[in-house]
């Protein structure tokens, strides 16, 4: 299990791929890798964006998202997963987030990735603050629950 | 006893400051340090609370030494 | 939508990437993005695995990924998809097959990757034929249901 | 009526044989096309039935110039 916070732009192909070739060395029980990538769109709730700010709490984000990780493992069999969060001031096209779980089994790594990412959304302390083409800043009011069908 | 207090996102915004060193002379609720170190003010509705980096009920007891922290819904992700 | 047959090792993550980059003009509008890769395991049912065949029909297995992602598109939000899947002899380590899907938010992005990769198992020809460490040959006799929870 | 069968992996390896070309004179559906090509030798009961690409029952009939195809439980991914 590694967590990062970034307050760098970060590759996440570079992360997953680096990650996997230096970090895990059981690759041969590997037969599933789900990979997950949040990435910072140009518009949000009806408004162009040009930027946002990413707030955290040093020291509360990475303990949740530990318990998170353990939390995950308890459910499904993980080899490994890694998560990046990027802090800081964010552009456009730029990576958020990154979740990564390796498992010998699609299911696990499919279910696992998509529990991180909602407990993630949940319950780690993160707070976006858009700025908008209009200069108007805004701060993102809540997560929408990821698992809900859209209408 | 000695409390620390924090704030984040908009409420650090709206506060206009991130934290405060309070000091109690009676065991007090999560709920109750925000209103006493914020007189006037009531915590938005939406808040959570931690105390020392877990999240808690605002009803929770806040001992000596911990670290209580304010802060809106997260948007990370 | 791309969908690759590969007679070649690939490497998913320089596709995934090298496409984002090349074929994707609405980066924009980009908010989710989750990649599944399959990789061949160096074990499968209690036995050592020291290579494989996929063996595959040609027009047909295009066809079927083809109405595949058009339902994935009719059920979910995509800005774009990637399915590249290997044929021939394959070992251990290397990519069996990469989905890729990019959309606005990540419960399209999730739910749309995981139905392709479940109706790619069940409905593209595809078949496996595993060669044991023993030298012995076996035929994989079906996929699993990866829905399903295991006990 | 010329109809061309091909069989894929474990089914082609145990006949020892990838395809057929049949001439018939009568429609015939998937499964009369299976048993006339290969007498006495029942279609293994999970194998899966494609007639031009698309997957079809066992009961669907063959046209002239249909390609049928026999072939196990799919196992990509």
């Amino acid at each position: 299990m590694t967590i990062k916070i970034s307050t760098q732009a970060f590759d996440p192909f570079h992360e997953v791929q680096s990650y996997q070739s230096t970090r895990l060395d059981n690759l041969g029980a590997i037969g599933a890798t789900s990979i997950f990538i949040g990435t910072m769109r140009d518009f949000n709730e009806n408004a162009a964006v040009k930027g946002m700010t990413l707030e955290y709490y040093p020291g509360m984000t990475e303990k949740q998202l530990e318990e998170i990780v353990i939390q995950a493992q308890c459910q499904w069999q993980l080899i490994d997963s890694l998560i990046i969060h990027r802090v800081g001031n964010i552009l456009p096209h730029e990576s958020i987030v990154l979740v990564a779980v390796w498992s010998s089994h699609r299911g696990d790594a499919f279910d696992a990735n998509r529990y991180l990412m909602e407990a993630l959304k949940s319950k780690a302390p993160f707070w976006k603050k858009e700025l908008l083409i209009t200069d108007q800043e805004r701060w993102v009011a809540s997560n929408t629950n990821g698992y809900k069908q859209k209408s | 006893m000695s409390i620390k207090v924090r704030y984040f996102a908009s409420l650090k915004e709206n506060l206009g400051r991130s934290e405060d060193e309070l000091t109690f002379t009676r065991l007090l609720t999560a709920h109750e340090v925000w209103n006493c170190a914020n007189p006037g003010k009531p915590l938005p509705g939406n808040s959570l609370v931690a105390i020392n980096m877990d999240y808690v009920e605002l009803d929770n007891l806040v001992k000596d030494g911990d670290e209580v922290a304010f802060f809106p819904p997260v948007t990370g992700g």
